[in-house]
């Protein structure tokens, strides 16, 4: 394609080719620290691209393609570009990742344990991700965990952190220095801007951790926590994890491995700082 | 070095040969990779590259792509086996298709092969009692909409396609091969009565049914898209069982310009053939795909969309199709 | 009806993870992983030892536990939900 | 991660927790209130929100022209007192806001968006737009 770009993101490789050179800019300043995929291969191909030949000049629309695409994908306006090559980048990790069991939550790591965060977008495991991440706990991912069935382990997938309306604030005040992307007012989602993870959680993101917390965390509610019995942990991970059926035997042995080797607990929380006091609390207890 | 190859005929090959990806720098393997994915051949692949020389990072992507096939194989070979049972109070043979025919049978033709849904071909007299037996079994209609209903019953070689509601796949059942309003009328009877049956109690298709089959779909209905894939069916098919008798019964059939213009254009993309006539027209528009996945040549793509439409109905039928059709939009 | 025989899956073809009072289990012809409540547990496991009828599986039942409600046409329902899952079959 | 609790063999799981046989213990067989078999599906429903920005035509394009009725069913066009399709695409986001707090899609009316919703809550895997509706069926917080 006219423009293209590739990055390493934890363990997967990606290369986003593009009709427009503004979204790639925006990737490669925003990913420079990150690494090229394994042998230059990389596992998913990414397309944005114009519907018809002049829009890519007139009211240019951004369509998402790749590897792997659902049908209902709604173009985006090139303004959005970021957003839609990130979009396009989930959605392969989404449908087509087959080598560790996609769990849709956030992690951070602490002497070579992680604890993971899983949830209903709204839920705040994104922001309670970067928040612990503030606190000296290392960031490795605000959207998709990846479970190695072969290992147990889990390995970071820190690519950028999109950040929603209020979160965007947050997040400024908490890592003043961060390097973030442009401000994308009233998008599908929102207002959304882009956060690169700080340089240690990209230095380290090869680096897998030993699941030891699995916290379901709901915002918006007076502080409680409570044990998830085993059964519902199963099956909110089983609609937590996008692959989980696709990838067979491997993905029941490491998810039923997990519940069995972790303890799993809801937590509902008012405000992030009441929310970090009732991770650590749970932390400090294991 | 390999030589830059800007289509499809880079899949043809490695598939064909695979110690031709020996030199294979990153940028051809990525674009390898990736046309194999849009073409739903990365499984075949996969299987076909296993065991050779290649950087780390493709060997992954390959072992999962075996994967990913071998846990397709297994929903596939499952949802005949449901099938199976729903239909075994109906006392009809019934004959799988395509990818699950293969499987089923242990062809080489099936091996690391994406399946989609389900097809299987029944007697046209029996169609009422599978369709009953399918529906007290938990399949439902796709689209309860009346005008594609008629049209279906009417006109085509299928009833309208069903899923199941729990299991979320879609089932097609077939009477013919091709649809009642195309020139050619295979001999289904013929199809049937040459049938194999399986262990289970199932059935597949001849090999030289399997292989007209796949030629019929290929040149006599679709508009060529996922031509690749039904072309290197029909490759593993004369690898595996040779084309004896196989004139004479295309000839039956009605498809020996087709079965024949496979064989060509199978001599071309994989072998050292080389193509002459229309046959190059159909090569274009089979490896129109470039090093991203995405189709290429869409005025070639264009010309066998129009035709796969003329080839299916007659000209006053598709002109009342596309009224009706268009009224609606 | 009463005739029928029941099967359940070949041996090795379940993988059972007991959770809490719900078992996961992985079906593995079919891929499928089911949750499953009492009895459906003790069910595939009578018939993991052979396939039977259901006054069969309903006497096997009965030497292993105290069936409080264990009338045939309980037990018949419960059978049928197993085979529109596809964990047992009609032989 | 061969250590956990993985049995594969179903005859010894009649006694889960023990492996052995142990006292007599009561089993119900009629007390099933729910189904005692619940299988579980593809999930894209969590994740979709964050791949994808999608949109829900109504009807799907192939049964574009029909009308819907009151129940969310798909009729001929002009039915009397069903409604004509919409003239755009509704997107996710809208949708999610009228399942959720019952205000009525974008250009209808209350009694047009709640058969327009039915039909959407209808909509099975296949057909246009379904994808999109899955990743709006947010599992219980």
């Amino acid at each position: 394609m006219r423009h293209d770009f590739s990055v390493r993101i934890g363990p997967v490789g990606f290369r986003i080719g593009s009709d427009w050179r503004a979204p790639i800019a925006e990737l490669e300043s925003l990913y420079c620290d990150y690494p090229k995929p394994h042998d230059g291969v990389p596992d998913f191909t990414v397309r944005l691209f114009a519907r018809r030949p002049w829009r890519r000049i007139i009211r240019p629309s951004v369509e998402i393609g790749g590897d792997y695409m659902l049908p209902e994908a709604a173009p985006l306006p090139l303004r959005q570009g970021l957003l839609a090559a990130e979009m396009a980048m989930n959605l392969q990790m989404a449908l087509g990742a087959r080598r560790y069991l996609l769990l849709h939550a956030s992690a951070v790591e602490r002497d070579g344990r992680a604890l993971l965060m899983t949830g209903v977008s709204g839920a705040g495991k994104s922001t309670l991700a970067t928040l612990l991440a503030a606190k000296g706990w290392r960031f490795m991912g605000d959207e998709f965990a990846l479970l190695d069935p072969a290992t147990g382990l889990i390995h970071a997938f820190p690519r950028l952190i999109s950040l929603k309306n209020e979160a965007i604030a947050a997040a400024e005040l908490a890592w003043p220095d961060a390097r973030m992307g442009p401000l994308m007012p009233a998008t599908p989602k929102g207002d959304i801007r882009h956060m690169v993870p700080d340089t240690r959680a990209i230095a380290a993101m090869d680096v897998p951790a030993t699941p030891a917390l699995l916290v379901f965390p709901r915002y918006g509610f007076q502080a409680e926590t409570r044990s998830v019995p085993p059964a519902e942990a199963f099956v909110r991970m089983t609609q937590a994890s996008t692959n989980y059926v696709a990838i067979g035997e491997a993905g029941f042995r490491a998810l039923t491995g997990l519940i069995a080797a972790v303890p799993s607990v809801a937590i509902d929380y008012p405000d992030g700082a009441s929310a970090i006091e009732q991770v650590e609390a749970l932390w400090s207890a294991l | 070095m390999v030589r830059a190859v800007s289509d499809a005929r880079l899949l043809a090959r490695a598939l064909a040969d695979p110690a031709s990806i020996v030199g294979l720098d990153a940028d051809g393997w990525t674009a390898l990779l990736t046309m194999a994915r849009a073409e739903q051949l990365i499984g075949t692949l996969a299987m076909r590259l296993d065991g050779l020389q290649m950087p780390d990072g493709v060997q992954a992507i390959l072992a999962d792509a075996r994967a990913a096939a071998e846990h397709g194989r297994r929903a596939a070979l499952w949802e005949a086996e449901m099938a199976r049972r729903a239909l075994s109070a109906v006392d009809c043979p019934v004959i799988l298709l395509k990818g699950t025919a293969f499987v089923a049978a242990g062809l080489s033709a099936g091996q690391g092969r994406s399946i989609g849904d389900l097809d299987i071909l029944v007697p046209r007299a029996s169609l009422d009692a599978v369709e009953a037996a399918l529906l007290a079994a938990g399949w439902e209609w796709v689209k309860p909409d009346p005008y594609d209903d008629v049209y279906y019953r009417r006109w085509m070689h299928e009833l309208p396609p069903l899923i199941h509601r729990e299991r979320d796949r879609m089932i097609d059942v077939h009477h013919t091969i091709l649809p009642l309003t195309a020139r050619i009328t295979p001999d289904a009877a013929a199809l049937i009565d040459g049938s194999f049956t399986l262990e289970n109690g199932l059935r597949t298709l001849s090999p030289n049914g399997m292989l007209i089959h796949a030629a019929a779909h290929l040149f006599a209905d679709g508009d060529l898209a996922g031509g690749l894939r039904n072309l290197w069916d029909i490759r593993c098919l004369i690898e595996e069982f040779g084309t004896d008798g196989l004139d004479m019964e295309a000839k039956r059939h009605g498809l020996s310009r087709e079965v024949s213009r496979s064989l060509r254009i199978i001599d071309a993309l994989f072998a050292e053939g080389t193509a002459r006539g229309t046959d190059r027209l159909y090569i274009r528009r089979i490896t129109a795909r470039d090093g991203w996945g995405r189709p290429t040549r869409p005025i070639t793509r264009l010309a066998f969309y129009v035709r796969s439409h003329w080839l299916r109905m007659p000209p006053a039928m598709l002109a009342r199709h596309l009224w009706t059709k268009w009224r609606k939009a | 009806m009463s005739g029928t025989i029941f099967r359940g899956p070949l041996d090795g073809g379940l993988l059972i993870a007991p959770l809490d009072e719900f078992t996961a289990v992985y079906h593995r012809a079919s891929g499928i992983t089911h949750l499953l409540t009492e009895p459906a547990p003790q069910i595939l496991a009578v018939l993991g030892e052979g396939a039977s009828s259901l006054d069969g599986l309903l006497e096997r039942l009965g030497r292993d536990y105290d069936l409080d409600d264990g009338t045939r046409e309980a037990l018949a329902a419960r059978l049928e939900e197993l085979v529109e899952a596809g964990l047992i079959e009609r032989a | 991660m061969d250590d956990i609790e993985l049995n594969q063999d179903p005859v010894a799981t009649a006694e889960t927790d023990t492996g052995v046989p142990s006292r007599r213990r009561v089993l119900a067989l009629g007390a099933v209130t729910a189904g005692m078999v619940v299988s579980i599906r593809p999930a894209l429903a969590q994740t979709a929100g964050s791949v994808l920005n999608c949109e829900i035509p109504v009807p799907d394009p192939g049964r574009a022209g029909s009308y819907i009725d009151a129940d969310g069913g798909v009729v001929p066009a002009r039915t009397k007192g069903a409604f004509p399709p919409s003239t755009r695409a509704f997107k996710g986001e809208e949708v999610k806001r009228a399942m959720a707090s019952g205000s009525t899609l974008p250009g209808t009316d209350s009694d047009r968006s709640r058969a327009y919703v039915k039909y959407i809550r209808r909509l099975q895997r296949g057909q246009g737009g379904f994808t999109c509706f899955a990743s709006l069926q947010m599992p219980r917080g």
